[in-house]
């Protein structure tokens, strides 16, 4: 299988969709002549023109909005948000529109649109450009929210993202454009809703998403010459959830860590965490650990930036714990 | 604490006190008066079925408006859009949608135009391409960036409308939307329907300038002020926009009207005067147009009487359908909530 | 004590600490001569006059990023928002500047303010009108969120929520303003950041906040006539979180039941749960349940509208569950 | 693909081919000039810093902006205020907060401006009344509503003045933020800095109307383009436009400049040519004004010498001071996000 960074994944996906369906276009901030700010959208104006690869103003409310409009009268727009932290001054659009308008004419439009989007923090972008705000969108019905750790996942959400018929978000990281993996070659279609273990094991699964799964998987590489063996579930999306998977895992190893970028309150992994104490609870041989960022906007400093974030020994040590090792 | 209301100067497009000039057939006049009618009394009843309690929610309506809405969606092409507000109950019927369907929508049924799920503020009519009303003020416009980008996209010949209050165009949400419109020359007409208030706020308190029209140069569009208590002038109005828009370009059109009744049918109103109300109502849009066409010999009395009868009819029997049509079905909560949702996942 | 409404006691909250402060303004739409949506600013424009109450034109994001300059400008603002459906087109504000102005300056800057604003559904106000989006804000360090269950919080939440330096989101319910309840008089006052047992009892918790606080006591008094003791423990703001009080009940309980309106995936709920299992596993006789609204944009039809609202007779119908009973 | 970028026509307000007048004091001059040369060197130096990883995260420069800054902020009264954005290093020095604890802040550290938690984007100093370098696109703008209505709340002679990129006019928070201004009759005057880009997207391509200034009228606001290559044009413009704004005026001036560097260090800038950027490299607002000063006798090369070695020595030793001062303890990571947590709960 050919080897390739995040961003080829993610641009080949976009190029295929927009080859295979001329309703696909893309719009968003920088897009076009520029490249898109992580270059993922990099040679595809030349491609297909400046109609179908749309470089807008500073506009987010209209460019979400822009893209709903479309959808409901035939098209499949694939919006760029530079990136997440920008999203708030637009996403009335997306909350308010994109998610309820199929639910609240009574089924009678559609909005299948895609919101591409990093998120994350890192390279001392601070308090405003670091954030992670991705379960927002997972606590409103009428969304969908994905988000890939590998190419391969990548570029197969994103063409199912595409694909599918109802207002998606799909979640790329800061720092993970030039990781790279191996990705199937042809049409490589990743079904969304379903997570994926990416290591398995029977001692503890880390539940996590996005750039934590490689911290994860780091951190099961250290724990494993200790002897732990740690199962990693990739839950790939946030909405729909997949419970099933998640509890299955747990069930087996008895002890569940969540981890993710953002905060801890009110986090994704409060979601994680309730679901499984609901459905395993009798399988739980310690509560279910979260480990996050820390609670404050991103500092600059590199020395608070580094202290703010979620360390690959936490979870270390965190795991050694729950399995009364210390 | 009330402020003089001061009324804007209008351009002279006012056709009541020159003699009226009609090109179209008196059948086309007698259908647009009808309309205007129509949707007069749909609201008048709606007012009615809500104080019994057979509607809820928020209940705004177009009393007042009727030219305003008539001149601006009767003109339109069946391939032309809509996109709407949330004071769109005659907007959907101007555009022709059975009126029955309508007010099975505000009585909570499952044959209503949204199947119950989107009530007064959320009417929607795909077949007439009329794309909804949203409640969010400013949160529609956005929209209609991407329907008019969405024709020049597929290669159609079609027309956007855009329909927002003047209290709206404060919010940040208008600017982005008129400013993506005049730069990528999009077919969108959009009218604000100035009825000089936001719920109490003037818009001599909304807006630094309250020239609204005037935006239009910002814009990159054509601006033009109407008098929205005019059907004919509207109608000409609108008219002379969908030619430009046809040729790529854009227009912004003030029409000056009024609401005759509160913000929603919770607001008394009390903060502006009797005689305020009285002298917008002494121009009413169907009383003047009805002396327009009579002037021009082209109504009769009967011929009025006619026509008040039908549409009293009309909506008495939409009432009926609305009354004895079913409740949504309680199992039905997640239906239309996603497209072909995967099996055995918490979505 | 003086029996009085919701709307007056914040009534009275805004006009003392007008008086009592020159620096307190209010801005907010149709807060003036209109009296406010829910009437709560009734007549403060003509005691105060109408720089001190300030009707804007219908710009959330204005409204909120004024309130933050004039915080940081030595004034405390009060600023209104109309619903909380609508503040997603001005929380980039809130949450980017607001929020994180004190940190991200190193404390060089202050921005005390309240934004006040009613969330929650009813009255088939349906999707766009009738959400309880507090939980975003609730994730945000840097922001205090409080939301008050009966006259007397109010009215004391208010007047701390003004005369404290940190920006707050005040969150009102949508149908309590009627409310009345007993209302200590003088200068009443209730610190921000302690949970309030609303009745006490020794079988189940019920953990909750706002409205649902008197869903929860009408349960407790179905479920004592069975002879199950609820405690009832009001959150009274979700950040600060009083983690210590409501552990504190279930350690006594030994099972918690969490009702909220709003979602159910990542809504305040999962936090509250997590925290639970986290922090009273060994304690828990029963998975920490939870109750919410069910997960759709809201619908208009008033069978479908009631079907979609957490209901007293499930809070019961679990209860029992939970202790065996049926 | 690289459109021809078009000049926009500038009113004459440029000095360069006119006889200089200046009606200043030697001092006043040689101030201004020096406080242009200090930002230039300032951000040669932090260029080159961020080469050497001693500044990370994102890094905005003036270079080619000077005489904008200078011409805006120099006027300024202490008890005047300043609102600003990420691309804001020569803001804060003009307003005279000591470069060596705005070149810590780059670095990280702990006597920084903003103690290190802020870093290039937002630089901030209270005791200059210099509000703060925001992040999100206009998000600053509705900001500098409510500072000058705190001005005018507390009965001060204070005016704000708001800095804005001319990307950010496509945005609905500078509507919001410009309507209010304008309808409050606030004493803000917003600049905004037109360097004809926003990233790789030129003003034609995000503004329906790129003429910008004109937009004064529709904010109720005077407009004016200034040529903000011209620090003495800047400078009497705005000097017009604080007579104005104490009497309650609000004011919007384009000043058109240009960005010799791309958006931040990361950008190569390859969406424009060498010869777009040489050709405003030749009316470079220091030797400029250099020219205009020489000319008019008011400046010798000696001086000059001695003008740029002073900036040089304050600019190295800014440098020595941030390197060697230390990083934040990494156990105050809580420090400074509550003002008097209340105990025992969890934040
Ligand atoms: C973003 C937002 N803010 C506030 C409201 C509450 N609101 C509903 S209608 C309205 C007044 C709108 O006035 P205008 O645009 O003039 O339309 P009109 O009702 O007069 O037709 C307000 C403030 C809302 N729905 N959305
Ligand atoms: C709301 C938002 N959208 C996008 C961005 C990313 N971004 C940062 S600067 C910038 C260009 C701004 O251009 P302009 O306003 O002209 O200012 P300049 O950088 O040219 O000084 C963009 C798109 C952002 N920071 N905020
Ligand atoms: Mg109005
Ligand atoms: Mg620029």
């Amino acid at each position: 299988m050919p080897v390739i960074t995040m961003r080829e994944a993610l641009h080949d996906a976009l190029r295929e969709e927009m080859i295979r369906d001329q309703n696909v276009f893309l719009l968003g901030e920088e897009i076009g002549r520029f490249g898109g700010s992580y270059k993922v959208t990099e040679g595809l104006i030349d491609e297909f023109g400046p109609e179908r690869v749309l470089s807008t103003p500073i506009a987010e409310s209209g460019i979400m909005g822009m893209a709903t409009g479309a959808a409901m009268t035939g098209l499949r727009p694939v919006a760029e948000i530079m990136t997440i932290n920008f999203i708030m001054v637009g996403m009335d659009q997306l909350v308010n529109n994109a998610a309820k308008i199929p639910y609240m004419f009574g089924g009678e439009a559609r909005t299948p649109l895609v919101v591409r989007t990093p998120s994350g923090a890192a390279h001392q972008l601070t308090a405003q450009h670091s954030q992670s705000l991705e379960v927002w969108f997972a606590y409103v019905p009428g969304m969908y929210v994905v988000a890939p750790s590998t190419p391969a996942d990548a570029k197969g959400l994103l063409k199912s993202s595409i694909r599918n018929d109802n207002p998606i978000l799909f979640v790329e990281n800061l720092v993970m454009y030039n990781e790279k993996g191996e990705v199937p070659e042809g049409d490589h279609v990743v079904p969304i809703g379903k997570a994926d273990i990416k290591r398995e094991g029977g001692d503890l699964s880390i539940i996590t998403y996005s750039r934590m799964v490689h911290m994860a998987l780091e951190a099961a590489d250290v724990l494993a010459e200790e002897g732990i063996s740690v199962e990693v579930v990739d839950l790939r999306s946030l909405r729909p959830l997949d419970v099933e998977t998640m509890i299955a895992s747990v069930k087996k190893t008895n002890r569940a860590l969540v981890l993710h970028e953002g905060w801890y309150k009110y986090g994704a992994g409060a979601e994680v965490a309730a679901q499984i104490q609901e459905h395993a609870f009798d399988y739980l041989d310690h509560p279910v650990v979260r480990i996050s960022g820390q609670e404050v906007p991103m500092p600059y400093s590199t020395v608070l930036e580094r202290a703010a974030q979620p360390r690959m020994e936490d979870v270390v040590e965190r795991a050694r714990f729950m399995l009364g090792r210390k | 604490m009330v402020k003089e209301i001061e009324r804007t100067e209008l351009e002279p497009t006012s056709t009541e006190n020159r003699p009226a000039e009609f090109h179209e057939s008196k059948e086309e006049l007698h259908s647009l008066f009808r309309t205007m009618s129509l949707i007069r009394r749909f609201e008048d009843t709606g007012w009615e079925m809500y104080t019994r309690a057979k509607i809820g929610g928020y209940f705004h309506t177009n009393h007042g408006e009727e030219a305003t809405v008539v001149g601006t969606i009767c003109p339109l092409r069946p391939q032309d859009w809509i996109v709407s507000f949330y004071r769109e109950h005659g907007h959907i019927i101007a555009r022709g949608t059975d009126p029955k369907y309508v007010m099975a929508e505000l009585f909570g049924r499952e044959h209503g135009v949204a199947h119950g799920r989107g009530g007064s503020m959320h009417l929607f009519d795909y077949s007439r391409h009329f794309l909804g009303g949203y409640g969010i003020v400013a949160g529609q416009m956005p929209l209609a960036i991407g329907v008019g980008w969405s024709s020049k996209y597929r290669g159609q010949d079609e027309i956007t409308l855009l329909l927002t209050g003047e209290g709206a165009m404060a919010n940040g949400a208008s600017h982005e939307a008129l400013n993506m419109i005049g730069l990528y020359h999009l077919p969108v007409i959009t009218v604000v329907v100035n009825n000089l208030y936001g719920m109490g706020t003037t818009v001599h308190e909304s807006a630094a300038n309250p020239e609204i029209w005037k935006r239009g140069e910002m814009y990159g569009m054509h601006g033009a002020q109407v008098d929205g208590m005019d059907v004919m002038a509207v109608r000409r109005t609108m008219q002379d926009a969908m030619k430009r828009a046809s040729n790529g370009q854009p227009s912004l059109i003030e029409a000056m009207t009024y609401r005759y009744r509160g913000h929603s049918v919770a607001d008394a109103a009390r903060y502006r005067s009797t005689e305020e109300v009285q002298s917008w109502r002494q121009q009413d849009p169907i009383e003047r147009f009805y002396r327009q066409l009579s002037k021009a010999d082209l109504i009769t009395e009967e011929e009025r009487n006619a026509i008040d009868e039908s549409v009293e009819k009309q909506v008495n029997a939409a009432v009926e359908f609305a009354d004895s049509d079913e409740h949504p079905d309680p199992n039905g909560l997640f239906d239309h909530l996603y497209v072909d949702p995967p099996a055995g996942v918490s979505l």
